[in-house]
């Protein structure tokens, strides 16, 4: 049977090259990063060279780069312990209905400890407006935080225009840049952030290890308690393959940014095409163009998302869904709920994200198979006709 | 995640569609939680004679509407009653735990589908 | 050059079975284990067969296992979210002046915020007296949280009677095991304990994922705020091939608990005997029985431990120190300082902890290195004669 | 993390022990904080004749130690107290950030030394 994993969002493959530069670490260079001898050494050295090819690839220092076990950890760390380190600068946060839950249930979290929230909406394409971050940022607003790329929808936000507002308002600004970096040309300085958070396993990296930029002068604190580690900022033993791991994904990422995203580009082209050409009563969502290269996400009519999801599962062809029925929970993913879509809409979400080893066969395969399995959905299904 | 069973029930459902001549109908659900069961029955001598389903939903439930209507078909009404949506479960050698409470309502839909029945007949009666 | 590493206690190195084990999730079976599809399903899979390893090393059930990325989150997580989310129990903490930094610091940032903590003290052997426990405890104590075995010297705490008073006075028992699972045997039911942490990279298994065990009815929360992952309880897509690790160390761990055991009691004899013999103003720390096989702690009047390390590192010998120059800290080692040693003397400290891979050549060879070492640097020092 | 400069005098410290005919001796540190420096001097006519030193302390101490004696040995007072801390962590290629501040006191030691050779002089000049 076939197999096409298209859900490069949920998490990419680790790159035959990666894992090369991995295997020495788990092998050879056994030691902890922490220690004085010969094994410590080399494994300290080896965080370093990692540390500086993730800085290089979003235009960081390495000083400003801290690692942890993922994106979640990230999205914790920066927004809780700036929030606490930072009280005199006012204890608002401002956010947006699109957010993953890293970042939406970390600040309802805050909120629920006394700090003031504020939830922005998106636009139908999942865009946070500039004039409503305007409109939300108060006196006492000490960080905003908005999310570079969509997971679900793909839709990329005006990241450099918001964090300039922020700032004018004298607030700081978080993105979590989970689904951008690597993707998309992603740097610090030109975005104009404070803080960022990233993750291996989004880019060709392992699992279980990301970062958090920290720009040079912004105060956070440690989020965990324990060690002196990553200069007193994240306690416990450093995970010296998985941060090798992503440093050589970081370095393979930016020699490849611009010719994988043209490639991405094409197969998503296509592919959103053919399927809304022979599927009716289906909607693209997330913004038509300012997206994530490689991710299509559509709704279509009358069906449920895991339904299709198992049904091209059957084919040998791996996707996601935002259905409530994909997660166990009642509601459908609230990013489709935020651009407006309706519950029942929202069910029949199937989301496609290709990755480099993505081909156009494969697009032309799924193109083949999605749209009889669309319909014997539709005939199963009471609702429409 | 699935059992074999509920996978054979989801890719291959039995009994999709509507019956011709139903003298009972139930359906249970709503879009906006996902899943809505439709079953469509014809009854005669209280005895299920034909059966089918339409369902929105996840696999497990249409994998529970498949095997709900492969259990009662030909069976009396007094048998089908004592189905339950534990019952279906069973019979597909489980159902993972998030999927027991809301998408395993084949049974419910069957109920209301003979409920419906019998008021169909009262209603006859009744004239 | 020879290379002997006895730092064991730091890190230990990944054992090629549980590197060979973990391969595959990084070459083909790549999947988030969240994901509905045939990828996603397999790393669910290998997920949940982990946890029932790692389970039975200890004793417990499956459904008692978080993953989480190491020791120190594990402790994190056990002490902070249990107090927050049993306020009506009490706001009391009794924790051990012998602790890690991830437990002693996640007691100290509780009482920061307004919880009370008591720091028991230990008798010279680094043992927590079943009275101290008694004494300190109050109507309003919910947790004590005593280390199962010390990393450096060594010492096993009477975990099963300290268990017991805390539970008598209604308290919950958490024991950080992150240096005792997999060296000696450890059963959540015999201990009677209610709240467990472990590390991988402490049995041969790789770093950046631990576990926290929780028995069934004791209430915790998630420590961070993100996705649904581990039941609720640990957001963060699950490291696949680091939770692969860990349950493969656990396997292995438990088949050879007892011959390692024995093993490492001799190596730890003979050289403690050789030390003890061969050089004067020495002394060994910790308890001389009941101590983790494999682990020696011995001070050496007059010298210093980066410096005693590093000689020792220039003859291929990797060991570890609780000086303060080995950490850029002020204060050496607090455990060593605990015990009652003087600044001075715990200055002087040399851990060597040793692993299943070391040998009777090995000790001797240390034996034959290490005391011209002591010799040279004591010629140098302005202390003693 | 140390330079190779470093390791070279840790691992073959020039100068080490007592001067015998000493007229200067200084120490910094204590063993508290886990390093002690304790150097002697021989001077004559303005000139540090010999110069040993005796530590206690990381590698880092060992060095820094090792080196000023390197540094001075042979040179004028003068010279010798133009020498800072700074100075010998340079002539050693640096030191790790951690250790400038409490294992970095050899100059320290120099000039307490000298001071003690100046004091020792003008004791005598008293007589
Ligand atoms: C936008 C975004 N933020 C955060 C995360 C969490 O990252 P991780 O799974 O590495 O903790 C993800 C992916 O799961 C993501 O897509
Ligand atoms: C007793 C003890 N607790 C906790 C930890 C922290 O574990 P980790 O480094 O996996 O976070 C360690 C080891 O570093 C330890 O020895």
């Amino acid at each position: 049977m076939k197999s096409i994993y298209m859900d490069h969002s949920a998490t990419t493959p680790v790159d035959p090259e990666v894992f090369n530069a991995m295997i020495p670490y788990y092998t050879d260079a056994y030691g902890n990063a922490s220690s004085v001898h010969f094994q410590g050494r080399k494994a300290a050295r080896a965080v370093e060279e990692s540390r500086e090819k993730v800085a290089a690839l979003i235009g960081a220092r390495p000083s400003e780069i801290i690692f942890t076990c993922g994106g979640t950890e990230a999205d914790n760390q920066a927004i809780i312990t700036y929030m606490i380190n930072n009280r005199s600068k006012g204890n608002h946060i401002i956010t947006s209905a699109i957010e993953h839950h890293a970042v939406l249930h970390t600040c309802e979290f805050l909120a629920k400890h006394g700090f003031e929230l504020t939830i922005l909406p998106v636009n139908s394409y999942g865009e946070v407006e500039p004039d409503s971050l305007r409109s939300a940022l108060r006196p006492n607003t000490a960080l905003v935080s908005i999310m570079h790329a969509n997971n679900e929808i793909g839709t990329i936000e005006p990241i450099q225009e918001l964090a300039g507002i922020a700032h004018e308002a004298g607030a700081v600004f978080h993105t979590d840049a989970v689904q951008a970096v690597g993707k998309i040309p992603v740097n610090v300085d030109e975005l104009g952030v404070d803080l960022l958070s990233a993750s291996g396993h989004k880019l060709y990296g392992p699992k279980g290890v990301g970062c958090l930029y920290v720009k040079k002068g912004i105060r956070i604190g440690s989020f965990m308690h324990g060690g002196g580690h990553e200069r007193n900022l994240r306690p416990g033993t450093v995970n010296v393959p998985g941060v090798v791991g992503f440093g050589k994904a970081a370095e393979l990422a930016r020699q490849r940014l611009s010719t994988e995203g043209a490639h991405l580009a094409n197969l998503a082209k296509r592919l959103t095409d053919g399927i809304l050409e022979a599927i009716p009563n289906t909607r693209l969502t997330g913004h038509p163009e300012r997206r994530l290269p490689g991710s299509v996400n559509v709704c279509f009519d009358y069906v449920e998302g895991e339904s299709i999801l198992l049904m091209l599962d059957s084919y040998g062809i791996m996707a996601s869904s935002g259905s409530a029925c994909t997660s166990g929970a009642l509601d459908p993913s609230h990013v489709l709920l935020a651009i407006g879509l309706s519950h029942e809409t929202a069910h029949g979400s199937l989301r496609l994200t290709m990755g480099k080893d993505n081909t156009m066969e494969e697009v032309d395969y799924v193109l083949q198979v999605l749209p009889p399995i669309i319909k014997n959905l539709r005939v199963m299904s009471p609702l429409g006709q | 995640m699935y059992s074999q069973k509920v996978m054979d029930h989801f890719l291959h459902p039995r009994n999709v569609g509507q019956v011709e001549h139903a003298n009972g109908v139930g359906e249970v659900g709503n879009p906006t939680c996902g899943d809505i069961m439709h079953i469509e029955i014809e009854v005669k001598n209280e005895i299920i004679q034909d059966i089918r389903f339409r369902t929105f939903g996840c696999a497990a439930a249409i994998a529970t509407s498949s095997m709900v209507t492969e259990m009662v078909k030909g069976k009396t009404l007094e048998e089908a009653e004592k189905i339950t949506n534990r019952t279906v479960a069973e019979a597909l050698d489980g159902l993972p735990p998030v999927k027991m409470h809301c998408s395993n309502l084949a049974a419910d839909a069957l109920h209301a589908a003979i409920r419906s029945y019998h008021e169909g007949l009262k209603d006859s009666s009744e004239q």
